[in-house]
Formats: structure tokens, C-alpha cells, sequence
């Protein structure tokens, strides 16, 4: 206890003896957390466009003449993946139909009695369940045919599991070279003090007494560094999505209350243990040259 | 705490030879001066005694420790036991002279309070009470060794080691600082200490190890700096 | 030229006695400027998509009973913003109408006599120019009608404007990013020579001799940490161009030799001139301290 | 060069002045000794000769150079026209002995090969030859003092400014450094020696100028080391 009252002293000792250091090295956890969340970030969205565009795919089933449409709806709601199921009686068909052909519309008004099947619109969870719901659909008595985005399904499956590797892949990296830089970062600020852990060290210091405030220093700039960041990157963020909502009202990004919390909690969590890790990397190797006899 | 070092070899390198086979022994509360010619070897004793460097080969036991057998922990632990004033200083540069001192004792567990008030006590001693809140790089050559000293002796240490503690001192601050070691000496700590001052050894007549060349050419008690002024 | 040679040796001198921190270093450049180099890919390959995409917008025109067809998409053709030209007969506009019928397409077989007019596919080249193209061919006295995706055309101008604001964004704020942490890794390497400089200028030494070496050392520093850089992202990139070019066809990704010197270019230049100024400016700081007598 | 202090006094803050008020006027090639307790401003006096420190009052000037308005490249040109041996030493912890030596004279312009040759001239001169290719944490500090001596002397200096240049030698080595500054003092050398060697300053009698509290209490020719002897 009173070791650790003398090691928070000396942390602040150590930072109020280097600001020059200490400010920069808190800008460069800031800087590299801040792109720790934006591959975060970038990440989150790319995989929620992806689910909102799969969310609007849809199996379209064309019905035998007599079938129950309601009733049908209501059976190939209850299948697995499918998000939801919306019943077209022959008439709602033709308006659809005029309404797609524009202004030449005209030409459907020439049809005498209404040729169009009842159909059901089936919307499915995502885009590598497109297939199989259209293979049971049409397996079904009642179905006469079934026409869905075949291509289109297949695309986004595929685009879909490279972006899950990809978001994976990018976050790995970003945190490794998050990593790196605060681990050199942090190394270097406490080489300039190489002598200094000699010193206590030839004077009797345990090496945990003589660790605990440069670890506390680690620790300090972790913190700072990565709270500065969420803040700064969750203000940059909402910002964004205000702008995109303004200006691009038809693209949906993540925004929501737990998302902030998500991030600063990622952030913060993984910069504080890197920090205290890092800081205790250094030290430690400093502690063990020192220590050992030569 | 006593001393006693067997066959103790210190080589760097292939080809230098800084401690050839010394054989010394020094009783608990004894005051040696360790003389000798610059290279001969004078800190590399006293870094041996203070575990900064391993033999190459020989014993080296002082009071229970043997140093050449010490884990981690004891090593700590032994240097909180003994003290160094080292020949160039090693005072932490960014703590003024009077955290320099308290700093062993706040190291050692002593609560900060009575750590400040021991250290300006020591740091009286060595007359440097009114200098106490000045960084080392403004203070002088030999208010800084003074520092150094009054650092080595704070914790009350059974084994005090002294590199030239006045090679920066005046003849007249030298005899001073003699006395403070001397009184140190009597309360019973065993004292060895590396000198090129002639005057203090033949003022202050002790047992006087010579080293030449990295080895013992003369161990003489109430010794004066010249052998040959012995005759 | 004597100081200068003096210069090198010392550079390789200082690089060989602390290995450590210039290893590290370098890998800080590396990443800093991968982080760049994605920044600058990723707002690249954003406007490349939009463009793409703008491209596919077309306008299309149905003509009067009598037109001339060919007369007028040549003229349309010669129209400023106008990319090509597709003119469909009735004929034409009838298979297309099928077609996009599917299995409702026996409704169309049908009608008695083609009512359907003829038309033209006017492709144009970007989005904020489909309303004006469109406005031009209604005043013409052939076109009957037109027809245009005005909220998509819309959209996308807005996209493209917003894209390109958000890259030039991303590209400033990384490389801002990545000056300060270069500049803060710098310093804080020279700040471990703080005492050699200060010794150096004590017994003698011209200023630019003393800084010489540090600033060669950055340089060095920028120079292998900018190279690694463009060589890592270069070959990710090409792997994932080809990862995406396998798995989803579909997308294009802005890929050619010049994008690869370009990015290297960017890079490197970059990083060696702001190695250069950082290592510069961290010496020179210490070299005045160092000389201004107290 | 000659030397022409009138007036100088310098204050650290508030409550420390490290000289007050001293005129000191020394020919060119003369040899002086500067004396005095530790903390008495021997120290200051040679920074602000080298330029280290400028006074807060007064005037210095040295040969055709006005320590007050000396600007950057004045400066550097200056410090090489003179030398200075630290208290401290102040060696390039990662050069060599050699490479200390050589480093000033390329500094200056020296190719490579004849700073080398002159490096190891001089350090042969103060007896550091074989241990020319060690670092300076692995020489002994007597032998570092030596190197920076060496480094000094290297240059061929107008003004040769010792802080101390023999406290951690033995009786002997500082004698013969001491013969190594005197015949550079012959050669038309200005040099001032800070001093605690009471040994030296009596056996080699040459002007003294003593200092206490920072004030100049004694500047005699031929002096001793302790006034009251030479009554
Ligand atoms: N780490 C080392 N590597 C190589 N040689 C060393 C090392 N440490 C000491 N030496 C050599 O060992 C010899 C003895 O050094 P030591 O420091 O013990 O001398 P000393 O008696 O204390 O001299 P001084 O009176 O000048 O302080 C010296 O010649 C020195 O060059
Ligand atoms: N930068 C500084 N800030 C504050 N006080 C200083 C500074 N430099 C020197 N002093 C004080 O000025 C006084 C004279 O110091 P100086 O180094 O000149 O003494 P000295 O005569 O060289 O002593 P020594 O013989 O011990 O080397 C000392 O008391 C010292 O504490
Ligand atoms: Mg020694
Ligand atoms: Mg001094």
C-alpha cells in the first residue's frame, strides 16, 4: 500500500518531468485507436449494408389457380430463414404490373379478363438461404413456379462471407499494428529512462517497486490516450452518420447507443491492457539487463 | 558484516584482467583502505562486493550471502544491507538531493514522512542542508558526492563501500566527510573504501590493501598511502 | 563532402548501437504509412464504384409515332454529358417487354397490333447530369416522353459529392495522423541522444554537423519504413484484388501498374520528406536548447 | 588567449550566487590555479569561459571574443579554438576512447585518417594507448578522466580550461599529467586548473587564485594551496 502510494507520486513525477513524452505518446495511443475504431467501424457497416441488402431479397412463388393464398402465406411463414411473407391476390398482380410498365401501361388495359396468378412475395433472412427456400417452395403442390434473383442471391452470399473475412481480417491487423506502435512507443519513452531503473535497482529497489510506476505510466497513457480517442472518434462518427442521414437519407449506417458504448468500451478495454501489458514488457527488460550481473 | 573473498578472478574480454586471484578478509567492523594506481582494479572490488558483476571465478561471501548464489530477491535485499557511494555518483537526475536520499528508504517501506525527515538528517551530516532542493546538475562536483554519500549511509548499512567519496572535495570538506565515516565506522559497520587521497590515509591511519595491476601487493594495518614510507 | 561521409559512418553508427528503438521505428513508418496507403485505396476504390455505378444510369426517351430513330441518336449522341446512345424499335421494345414479363409474358402475346413506341437508351456520364439530359430531349419535338430514374440520379449525385468530401477527408486526416506519430517517433528516438548532442556542441561542433546524422537517420528511418510499407500493402492489395475478382466478379476494384507506382510514389515521397522534416525539426530543438546559454 | 573577467557575477534564481563581483584578468600563456572550497564557483567561473553559462552581470572577454554576443557559428568557433576538461568527463558513452578523441578533430574538418593518428598521439600522451578501442563505461575513472583530458589537449587549444583534471588519479598518474599540462602551458597555452590537490598546487608552483563563496579572496604568483603557509 505504501509502495503503491509512492509509485502513483512518482508516475506523476515521471509525467510532469517529460510532458514533451508523455503528450506525444498519448497522441500516438489517441492516433492509433482512433484507427483501431474506424477499421472497427468500417467493419460494423460493411456488414450491415450487406444484411440490409440481403434483408431485401426476395423468392417470388406464382400460385396454381385454386390455391388458398392465405392459408399458404401462412405455412411458408413458419419455414426456417424466412423473414416474412407478403400474399398478391391476381388483382394487386395487375396493378403492379401497370405501375411497373409506366406510361406504357396502355397496353395492359387491352388485355380483356386478368390473366395474372396469385403469387407470394417470401422474404428471406439472408442471401445464402435464397436457394433452398425456392427449391422447398416449389416442391409444394400448390406452387406453379418460382422465380427468385438466382445471380443475384449467389453475388451476395459470396459477398457476404469475404466481407466477414475481410472485417476480421482488417480488425486482426488493425490490432496488431495497434499493437506495435504503442509497444514501441511506450519502449522508447521508457528507454530515456534506462538509467534511472539502474540506479534504484543498484540501490537496493525491488524490481516491482522499481516497475510499478513506469507500469502505472503505461497504464495512464493507455487510458487517456484511448477515452481521447472514443471521444474524439465517437463525436467524428456521429457527426458522419448526421450527414449521411441528412444528405444520403436512403444509406442506413449502425447507429445506436450501445454502439458508442460498444466502441469506448472496445477501445478503452483493449488499450488499457495493451498499454499495461506493453509498459510491462519494457520495463521488465529493462529490470532483468539491470539485474543481471555481468 | 564480514567479508572474505577466495581466488577472486575478474577478466573482461580475452584480454583484460581488471582482479587476479585476490584473497582478502575483513572482519565485521573493520575500516579498509583500498589503494592502488588508476586501473588497478580498486571499483571492480568494490562492484563484486556490490553484485554488479559476477567473478569469473572464486568465492566472495559476505556476512550469510554468498554472491555468487543470489536469486533475484536477495539481491535486492543485500544491497538494502549494504551501501555504495559509487565514484561517479549515480544520483537520479530528475529527483532533487533530498528525494535522492529518501528515495533508499522509501524503497526499504519507510513511510514517507519519516523517509524526508531521515534524509535531510543524513543530508545535515554531509552539510548539505541548505542544497537539499536542488536538482543534481545544479549542484557542484562535490555537493553532488556529498549527496551520493549521505544516500550510501541513510539506511544505516552494515557494509558501507566507498569509491573516492572525496576525489571532488576539498582537503578540509574530505576531513569532515572522513569524520562522518569514521563515526559510522566506530558504530560498528565495516568500511571499505577506494582512495587516491594520501593525505586522509596517512592522516587516518587504517589497515590499507594496495592492488597492483589487479592484484594484492601489500595488506598493512595502520597503513600510510606509500609502502615505501613504511620502512 | 568530408562532414558528410563523417555523417554517414555516424548514421550507421547510431542505427547499429541501438537496434532496438531503430527497428522499431521503422516499423512504426511501416504501419503508419500502410494505414495511409489503405486511406488512400479505400477513397480511391469509393469513388471508383460510384463512377461505376453512375455510369449505368440512363435516360430513356420514347419518340413520337414518326420519327426519325437513327437521325435522332446520332444527334443525341453529339449532346454534351451524353456517354452513348441505344435506339430500340418497337420491334426491339416488344422482345424486351417479354423478357422482362418472365412467365407472365403469354399476357403480352396477347395484344393484337404493337402498341409499344419506339425509344432511346441515352446513357450519360454522371449523375448530377441526368435531370439537364433529360429536360434537353423532352423540348425536342421527336420525344414524346421521357423517362429517367430522377430520385436514383439524384442519390447518386448526392453519393458522389458526399464521397468525395469523405475521401479528401480520410486522406488529410491520415496523413495528418501519420505526420504525428512519425514526428513523435522521431523525437522521441533522438530524445534518447539528447546528451551526445549536447556534448558534441560543447566541445565544438558546427550544428549542422551534429544534426546531420539524425537527420539522415530519419530519412533512413522514412525511407526503408516507406518502402516496406508500399511493398506489404502492394502485394495485400493485389491479393485481395484478386480474392475479389475470383469471388465476386461482379466488383470492380481499381487495379492497374500506374495505381501501384502512384501509390508507391505517394508513400514514399511522402514518408521521406516527412521523416526528413520530423528528424529535422526534433534535432534542431535539442541543438538550440542545447546552445542557449543560461 | 588572454582573458579579461571584470565585473561577472551569476546568480541561480533567487537565493544563489555562484560568483560575485570578480575581476580576473589572465595573460595570455599564463598557468593559474583556481582554488577553493566545494560550491565556492570554480566550476561556474570555467562555464562561463567556455561559454556554457553567461553571466548575469558583467563582462568576459577572451581573446577577440566578447562571451556576451557571440552568436551560433561564433559560438562553435570559439569552443574549438579553446578546450575544456569536464568535472564530469563527458564522454560520448558510444564512441570509443578513440573515437572521442578523433570525433573533435573531425568536427573540425580532419580527415579521417589523420584524425585517428592524432587521437592516438594524444591519449598515448596521457598513457591511455592500449586502452584506446574500450567504451568509456568499461574504463575505470581515472582512465576516463584521462580520455578526457586527451580530448582537450587534442586540438592544439588556445585556452585550456581543467575542471578538476586529476581527482581520480593516483599521486603518481597526476603528476604526470600534470607534466603533460605544463609543457602544453610552455607552448604558449593559456590554462586555468580547478583544483582540490593540495600536492600538486604546492609542488608545482604556479599563480593561485582562490575563490570562496564565490568571490575572488586570493591571487597571488607562485602561491600554495592553503594561504596561511605562505605567510
Ligand atoms: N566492463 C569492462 N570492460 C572492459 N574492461 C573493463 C571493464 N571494467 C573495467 N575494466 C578495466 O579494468 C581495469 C580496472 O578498472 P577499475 O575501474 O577497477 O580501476 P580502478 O582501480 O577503480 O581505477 P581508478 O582509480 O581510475 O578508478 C581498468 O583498466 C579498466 O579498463
Ligand atoms: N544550475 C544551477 N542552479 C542552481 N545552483 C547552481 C547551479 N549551478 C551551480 N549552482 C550552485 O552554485 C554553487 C557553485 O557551484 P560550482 O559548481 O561553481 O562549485 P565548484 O567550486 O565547482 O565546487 P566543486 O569543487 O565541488 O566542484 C554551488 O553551490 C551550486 O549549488
Ligand atoms: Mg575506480
Ligand atoms: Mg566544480
Amino acid at each position: 500500500m505504501r509502495s503503491f502510494s509512492f509509485a502513483i507520486r512518482d508516475t506523476v513525477r515521471l509525467i510532469r518531468r517529460s510532458p514533451g513524452i508523455s503528450g506525444l505518446t498519448f497522441l500516438t495511443v489517441l492516433v492509433v485507436f482512433f484507427f483501431v475504431g474506424c477499421s472497427f467501424l468500417l467493419a460494423l457497416n460493411t456488414r450491415h449494408v450487406i444484411s440490409v441488402v440481403e434483408g431485401e431479397l426476395v423468392v417470388q412463388a406464382y400460385l396454381q389457380p385454386k390455391a388458398d393464398l392465405e392459408g399458404l402465406a401462412k405455412k411458408v411463414e413458419k419455414m426456417p430463414h424466412v423473414r416474412g411473407v407478403r400474399p398478391i391476390s391476381p388483382e394487386q398482380a395487375l396493378e403492379l404490373l401497370k405501375a411497373r410498365l409506366g406510361n406504357q401501361s396502355a397496353a395492359v388495359t387491352l388485355l380483356g379478363e386478368n390473366p395474372l396468378p396469385a403469387s407470394l412475395e417470401v422474404r428471406v433472412d439472408k442471401a445464402s438461404s435464397v436457394s433452398g427456400i425456392a427449391r422447398e417452395l416449389v416442391s409444394m403442390p400448390e406452387v406453379e413456379d418460382v422465380v427468385y434473383a438466382g445471380k443475384v442471391a449467389e453475388k451476395l452470399a459470396r459477398l457476404s462471407r469475404f466481407a466477414e473475412i475481410f472485417s476480421l481480417f482488417l480488425l486482426v491487423f488493425a490490432g496488431l499494428a495497434g499493437a506495435l506502435v504503442l509497444y514501441n512507443t511506450i519502449r522508447v519513452a521508457i528507454y530515456s529512462r534506462k538509467q534511472e531503473i539502474e540506479v534504484m535497482l543498484l540501490v537496493g529497489a525491488m524490481p516491482g517497486f522499481v516497475a510499478l510506476p513506469f507500469v502505472l505510466l503505461g497504464l495512464f497513457w493507455g487510458l487517456t490516450g484511448t477515452l481521447a480517442a472514443s471521444a474524439v472518434l465517437g463525436f467524428l462518427y456521429k457527426s458522419f452518420v448526421n450527414s449521411v442521414q441528412n444528405t444520403l437519407p436512403f444509406i442506413q449506417l449502425v447507429d445506436s447507443p450501445q454502439l458508442y458504448l460498444k466502441l469506448a468500451l472496445i477501445l478503452i478495454g483493449g488499450g488499457v491492457s495493451l498499454s499495461w501489458l506493453c509498459s510491462w514488457i519494457a520495463v521488465e527488460r529493462h529490470i532483468s539487463e539491470a539485474m543481471k550481473p555481468s | 558484516m564480514e567479508i572474505r573473498m577466495s581466488g577472486v578472478t575478474k577478466t573482461f574480454g580475452e584480454d583484460i584482467t581488471a582482479l587476479e586471484d585476490v584473497f582478502l578478509s575483513v572482519p565485521k567492523g573493520d575500516f579498509v583502505y583500498l589503494v592502488g594506481p588508476t586501473g588497478s582494479g580498486k571499483t571492480t572490488l568494490l562492484r563484486i562486493l556490490n553484485r554488479e558483476l559476477l567473478p569469473s571465478r572464486g568465492q566472495v561471501l559476505v556476512g550469510e550471502y554468498n554472491l555468487r548464489k543470489l536469486r533475484r530477491t536477495k539481491v535486492c535485499q543485500y544491497r538494502r544491507a549494504i551501501g555504495m557511494v559509487f565514484q561517479d555518483y549515480r544520483l537520479l537526475e530528475d529527483r532533487t538531493a533530498l528525494e535522492n536520499v529518501a528515495f533508499v528508504l522509501e524503497a526499504v517501506g519507510a513511510p514517507r514522512k519519516e523517509a524526508l525527515d531521515r534524509a535531510g538528517e543524513v543530508l545535515d551530516c554531509v552539510g548539505m542542508w541548505r542544497r537539499r532542493f536542488l536538482y543534481p546538475r545544479e549542484l557542484s562536483g562535490g555537493e553532488q558526492q556529498r549527496v551520493s554519500i549521505a544516500r550510501a549511509i541513510a539506511n544505516d548499512p552494515l557494509l558501507l563501500l566507498c569509491d573516492e567519496p572525496t576525489g571532488n572535495l576539498d582537503p578540509q570538506t574530505a576531513g569532515e566527510i572522513m569524520q562522518v565515516l569514521l563515526s559510522i565506522n566506530a558504530s560498528g559497520t565495516t568500511l571499505i573504501m577506494a582512495t587516491h587521497n594520501r593525505y586522509l590515509v596517512d592522516a587516518y591511519r587504517q589497515r590499507v590493501v594496495e592492488l597492483k595491476m589487479g592484484r594484492i601487493v601489500r595488506d598493512q594495518e595502520r597503513g600510510r598511502y606509500d609502502f615505501d614510507e613504511e620502512l
